[in-house]
């Protein structure tokens, strides 16, 4: 349903004007100098012209066109300038969402503890995305709605637009973030503002549930984009299980077999690297040490080890 | 060592012979040569690898690599293509074995410091390669080397920054060395104005390099310093700043376009007079354009950070500067195009790889205003209509000006001259399979597919497929190019010295050259593009 | 391009040079514990400039030299400078 | 036949350039760092004007001083070989290389001053402090030690200028070596009359 000529967002018209008219000239231009060159070759070939002109110089034409491309660029910068000053000058009355990126999953938060995996937004109404990182550099991009502004950490990017379709429209990860950066995909849907309303109350409150915290920790920090909770093998190895198992380690001195008790399971968050679980790669799981507290690493450890006596 | 005892004349080629007289040579034609090889070797396994992504892509989903593999592949394909193929390139090997001669020269300033330019460029190299192989798995960084992920992948990227941080100290020796040959070395009365103008792109060319390398040099070494003493300076846990990272890094990396791009020019610009038989259009607007490009190319490194999340006023600044940086360009497209006009135009493969090199150097270099206009950047950021553009840009621009002046200077190099059919024919898949693989990428960039992406949305599939279609298209008129070269240079017919009846310097010396050059010091007493006598049949 | 005669600065002007590099050190670290305020990082930077070019002028021997290398100096100081404004357009709008 | 007869002999103003165009290489390299000492100090005033407090203004003071004298020394050393005055030239180097001795080893106690009070990069006393503080130490011991770097290279170079005065290679008709090697030793020189200001007199 998406094409490519969705004008997803408000800022989308201003964006493609400023594309076709560079595109209007540099179709132009390029035919222009293909059909000339084609000319030179047939009128002025060798075997037609034995007589070579010896002119270099030709005032006129050489101002015109220096004079001429800068005219034409700086048309072309007008245009580009005009299509993005607005998206820097956020209205005041935008609703806020915070965007969390993180290897490789996006977060979107409403606030008073909601969160979802994909980006509602009500139809019509302006909405501004700040964004943050957990832990690299990411993009976040909507074609539909033109718009792409990068996730770092450290740093408080935003993005602001309003939509002016209805639908899905695809999320990409457009910053180079590892692995699975081709994978770091959401949608935007964009809905009535009283759908909106009733989706927005129906969200459930992430951290306060009936959940176990340990597993909420669990989920908000995107262990899941790696390990799975049922068993199959997704980058890392499965957390079903995990807690007592058996497996063996490679470190920096040689393999050695290991039961995955506390003690190992905190070293395997914090210190991911030291020891590697056979079969995996080294240098994916990023170090959780200024991530997740003393306090939050105990509710994880507590999370597995409930989901063993449950078995 | 056997001397050849046929009656074949001294020449730079054969009066020594054994491969160390090659390694330990310290002509520059020679040096030349070594870079030529190197280069062209190192330019196949990079592309080898551009072939095999472009398989994995022909279906979404996994095909033949895994994600892993994909992510180490592009890396180290742009590794390769960007720091040991083209930025060397066309300065190092055509610089090389014409600079000195086109200004009547015996040899560069430096002979010894240009040999060992080589060793440490084969030596980053091979570094390079290693970053590949060894334990670990292989640096999946893409080229940019993007903190904070450059600093964590527990990958062997340190060995990479090391090897790209080595090729820039063979870059700037290659610099300093051409800058001081064209100041000091210029034959009696050739007054600067009178030096021909691939030197004179050189020029430009070496001041970039020496100016703006060691900026990336550093840069390289503070995130070596990250990764090995955990020294913040990027990682915002610590307080460090990652676009300050992309600062440094575009700081050096856009002029490095340049060096890729200026030296094309100027092999462009000496060919179309000589198969045109006709001066140079605009000498000294082409000599002030190329200045123009260096100079301004260096003020507007921020256009690859237009999202990065930089100040509002440094991204319509760097905006605009950045099309102020393509009046340039389009004065020169024009001076070539008026150089032919009237012109006895000869068609022969040198001029038909320098016209396609018009053709797509036109499109990618629009592609780039594309870019370079904030509203669309905003869009198209990141996304397949990028890989476009560069590969337009490089691999059509400085590729085929490459394989322009390849044709062009080869009878001289050599002494020996290729099959003009077969070059045509080579010709032919190169140009429609290079098109065939890259436009593509253009209308599915716009559509939004993110560029290092190694599985994607099917709706994106058809692009997808006819651009690796394309890919083997280029590939047969690869191997018919090369091999074309590569068998001619031992068993082509002899080339007479000056067989496009070139008026430069190089053309008036036999083919292949003397050891030294020149007999005699030439004098030079007019301008370099004068056709006293222009050749027509 | 005629060699031409190298000059030679004598003891006395390396001498001269030595101290008055000297006082203006002596003058920055004076100034440093002066206080000045918002003032002192760029005094400082301006003196620093000075000796710079100080050395650069004597015991580097530009005034000895052809204009060409000034002209380069100069030119790769003024780029520099171009590209921290330029970095600064960025951090200082921020 | 050998074919580096080409240009056996550089002749000075050629070597001269070639000199200064690495000088200003070596100006950019710093320059990178310069850049980012810009930025971060920009970003993190309050920070660096505390951990400059670290440091000891006295024994920058000394080294800068230290290194301006041999910079004088070394520029005599220039005008002796020029007068002829072999001798003079190399007592003159010698106390330039023992100048750049007493830098080093004034800067030897200093680096271990900080590394005894665990002031270096990655330690335990780091992780506690401001952001700021980090990155001006992690600014001081990249630059220090870059510029130390170059101070080693620049008593090689001296060294091999002693020797070869010595053996008569450099004379007052033949000095390019012992002249681009005076530059070098300036650029040293150059350098550290930024970094004192910058690193130590910062409020
Ligand atoms: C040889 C290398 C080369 C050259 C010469 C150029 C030239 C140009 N480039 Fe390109 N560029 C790259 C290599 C190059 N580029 C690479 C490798 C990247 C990607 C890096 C990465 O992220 O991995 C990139 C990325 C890139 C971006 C960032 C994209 C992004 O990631 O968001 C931008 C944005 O402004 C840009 C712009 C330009 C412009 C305006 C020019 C101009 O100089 C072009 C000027 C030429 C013309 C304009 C055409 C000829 C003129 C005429 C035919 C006359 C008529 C003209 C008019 C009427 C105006 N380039
Ligand atoms: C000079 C520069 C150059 C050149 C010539 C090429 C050539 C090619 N590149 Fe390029 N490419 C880059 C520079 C270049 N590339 C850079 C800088 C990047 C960015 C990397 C990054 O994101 O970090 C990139 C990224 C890049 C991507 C994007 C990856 C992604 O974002 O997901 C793709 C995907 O299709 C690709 C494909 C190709 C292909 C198919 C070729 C083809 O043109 C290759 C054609 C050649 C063949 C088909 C094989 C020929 C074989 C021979 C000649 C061997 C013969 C052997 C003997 C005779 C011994 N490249
Ligand atoms: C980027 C992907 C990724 C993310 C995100 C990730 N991990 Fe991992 N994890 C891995 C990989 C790969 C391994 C196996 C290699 C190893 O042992 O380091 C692993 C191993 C582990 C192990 C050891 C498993 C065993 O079977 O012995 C534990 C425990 C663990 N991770 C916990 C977590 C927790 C908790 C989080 C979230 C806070 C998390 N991981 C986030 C990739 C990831
Ligand atoms: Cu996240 Cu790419
Ligand atoms: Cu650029």
């Amino acid at each position: 349903m998406e094409t490519l000529f969705n004008q997803g967002s408000n800022l989308a018209g201003a964006v493609d004007r400023a594309f076709i008219f560079i595109f209007a000239i540099s179709f132009l231009f390029t035919i222009g100098i293909t059909v000339l060159m084609i000319y030179i070759l047939i009128h002025f070939s060798r075997k037609k012209n034995k007589h070579p002109m010896q002119f270099s110089h030709n005032t006129k034409l050489e101002v015109a066109w220096t004079i001429i491309p800068l005219i034409i660029v700086l048309v072309m910068f007008y245009y580009g300038w005009a299509g993005f000053a607005p998206m820097r000058k956020v209205p005041a009355d935008a609703m806020q969402i915070k965007v969390i990126g993180r290897m490789w999953a996006w977060e979107f938060d409403y606030g008073n503890g909601k969160t979802s995996k994909e980006l509602v937004v009500p139809f019509n109404k302006n909405v501004k995305l700040n964004l943050y990182s957990a832990d690299v550099n990411h993009s976040l991009f909507i074609p539909a709605f033109r718009v792409k502004e990068d996730v770092i950490p450290g740093y408080n990017n935003y993005l602001w637009f309003r939509p002016i379709m209805k639908g899905n429209f695809d999320i990409y990860c457009s910053e180079y973030c590892g692995l699975n950066h081709s994978g770091m995909l959401a949608k935007a849907i964009v809905v009535d503002s009283l759908d909106f309303k009733k989706w927005l109350a129906d969200l459930k409150v992430t951290g306060n549930g009936p959940e176990h915290p340990g597993l909420a920790l669990i989920k908000a920090n995107a262990c899941t984009t790696c390990h799975s909770m049922d068993g199959s093998r997704i980058i890392g190895p499965s957390f079903k299980g995990l807690f007592g198992r058996k497996s063996t380690v490679v470190t920096d001195t040689g393999e050695k077999e290991i039961v995955a008790n506390e003690e190992y399971i905190k070293r395997s968050i914090l210190e991911p690297n030291a020891e590697i679980v056979k079969g995996y790669m080294k240098g994916l799981m990023q170090s959780y040490k200024d991530k997740i507290s003393a306090e939050d690493l105990d509710k994880i450890v507590d999370y597995f080890k409930t989901t063993v006596e449950t078995k | 060592m056997t001397h050849s005892t046929t009656a074949e004349p001294l020449n730079y080629l054969n009066h020594k012979t054994g491969l160390w007289s090659w390694l330990s040579s310290t002509d520059h034609k020679r040096i030349g040569l070594l870079y030529l090889y190197s280069i062209t070797i190192f330019f196949c396994a990079a592309a080898v690898l551009g072939l095999l992504m472009r398989i994995e892509k022909i279906a979404p989903g996994q095909t033949i690599m895994s994600a892993q593999t994909y992510n180490g592949m592009f890396t180290i394909h742009g590794i390769i293509m960007v720091f040991i193929v083209v930025i060397p390139g066309l300065a190092a090997v055509f610089g090389n074995i014409m600079l000195p001669i086109m200004i009547g020269a015996k040899d560069v300033a430096f002979p010894k410091l240009n040999l060992f330019s080589w060793y440490v460029y084969i030596s980053g190299a091979f570094l390079g390669l290693y970053s590949q192989f060894a334990n670990g798995h292989s640096p999946d960084t893409g080229w940019t080397f993007y903190v904070p992920y450059s600093a964590e992948a527990s990958s062997n990227v340190v060995i990479a920054l090391t090897a790209a941080f080595v090729l820039g100290f063979a870059s700037i020796l290659t610099g300093l060395n051409f800058i001081v040959t064209i100041h000091r070395m210029r034959a009696p009365g050739m007054t600067w104005f009178r030096m021909p103008l691939f030197p004179w792109s050189l020029y430009a060319t070496a001041w970039i390099q020496i100016l703006a390398t060691p900026i990336i040099g550093i840069t390289l070494l503070m995130v070596i310093a990250e990764r090995t003493f955990h020294i913040g300076f990027f990682d915002p846990a610590l307080g460090g700043d990652p676009v300050l990272y992309q600062h440094l890094f575009w700081i050096y990396s856009h002029p490095a376009v340049y060096v890729m791009i200026l030296p094309a020019m100027g092999v462009v610009t000496e060919i179309f007079p000589t198969f045109s038989q006709k001066p140079v259009f605009g000498y000294v607007p082409i000599v002030f354009s190329s200045m123009a490009i260096a100079l301004v190319g260096y003020f507007v490194w921020g256009h690859h950070m237009f999202t990065s999340g930089i100040s509002y006023e440094s991204r319509w600044f760097f905006s605009f500067l950045t099309f102020l940086v393509a009046i340039p360009s389009a004065i020169k497209v024009f001076n070539w195009l008026s150089t032919m006009y009237g012109g006895s135009v000869d068609l022969k493969p040198p001029l038909l790889f320098a016209i396609s090199f018009i053709f797509l150097f036109t499109i990618g270099g629009f592609t780039g205003l594309t870019l370079g206009s904030l509203a669309t950047n905003i869009q198209l950021h990141n996304t397949d209509f990028v890989v476009a553009h560069f590969h337009y840009i490089i691999f059509g621009g400085m590729g085929f000006a490459f394989f322009a002046g390849i044709h062009y200077w080869f009878p001289k190099i050599y002494g020996r001259m290729y099959n003009f059919r077969w070059a045509n024919i080579s010709w032919g898949f190169l140009f429609a399979g290079f098109n065939l693989l890259y436009f593509p990428l253009f209308v599915i960039g716009i559509q939004g597919m993110p560029r290092r992406y190694f599985d994607y949305d099917p709706k994106f599939q058809t692009g997808e497929v006819i651009s690796t279609i394309g890919a083997f298209i280029l590939f047969i008129g690869l191997i018919g190019m090369i091999s074309n070269l590569v068998y001619h240079s031992k068993r082509g017919a002899i080339a007479p010295a000056n067989p496009w009846h070139g008026v430069t310097l190089e053309w008036q010396i036999p083919s292949p050259p003397p050891h030294e050059n020149f007999d005699e010091v030439p004098v030079i007493t007019r301008e370099p593009y004068v056709f006293d006598h222009p050749h027509t049949n | 391009m005629k060699n031409h005669e190298n000059h030679i600065s004598s003891d006395t002007l390396n001498w001269t040079v030595l101290v008055i590099l000297l006082i203006l050190t002596t003058i920055s670290i004076l100034a440093i514990k002066m206080h000045l305020g918002a003032f002192t990082v760029a005094l400082a930077l301006i003196l620093a400039s000075i000796k710079v070019t100080i050395v650069l002028t004597y015991f580097m021997h530009l005034k000895f030299e052809n204009s060409l290398l000034r002209i380069m100096v100069g030119g790769v100081f003024l780029l520099f400078a171009i590209v921290i404004a330029i970095t600064f357009i960025d951090y200082y709008f921020r | 036949m050998s074919s580096t007869e080409h240009s056996e002999h550089i002749d000075s103003d050629t070597g001269k350039m070639g000199m200064w165009l690495f000088l200003f290489t070596e100006l950019f390299l710093f320059g990178g760092l310069f850049i980012v000492y810009a930025v971060m100090r920009s970003k993190y005033a309050a920070d660096f004007h505390h951990a400059a407090l670290e440091l000891n203004a006295f024994v920058g003071a000394t080294n800068t001083v230290v290194l301006l004298v041999s910079s004088m020394t070394v520029a005599m050393s220039l005008t002796a070989i020029q007068q002829n005055r072999s001798g003079k030239a190399i007592g003159l180097i010698l106390i330039t290389l023992i100048l750049a001795g007493v830098f080093m080893v004034n800067k030897y106690f200093e680096w271990g001053h900080k590394i005894g009070l665990h002031l270096y990069p990655g330690s335990d006393v780091m992780k506690t402090m401001p952001h700021g503080e980090i990155m001006f130490f992690g600014l001081y011991f990249m630059m220090t030690g870059l510029h130390a770097i170059h101070v080693i290279i620049g008593g090689i170079l001296l060294t091999i200028v002693i020797r070869k005065i010595q053996s008569g290679k450099i004379s007052s008709s033949h000095y390019l070596l012992q002249e681009n090697a005076a530059l070098y030793w300036h650029l040293v020189d150059l350098i550290w009359i930024f970094l004192f200001p910058l690193l130590y007199l910062i409020t």
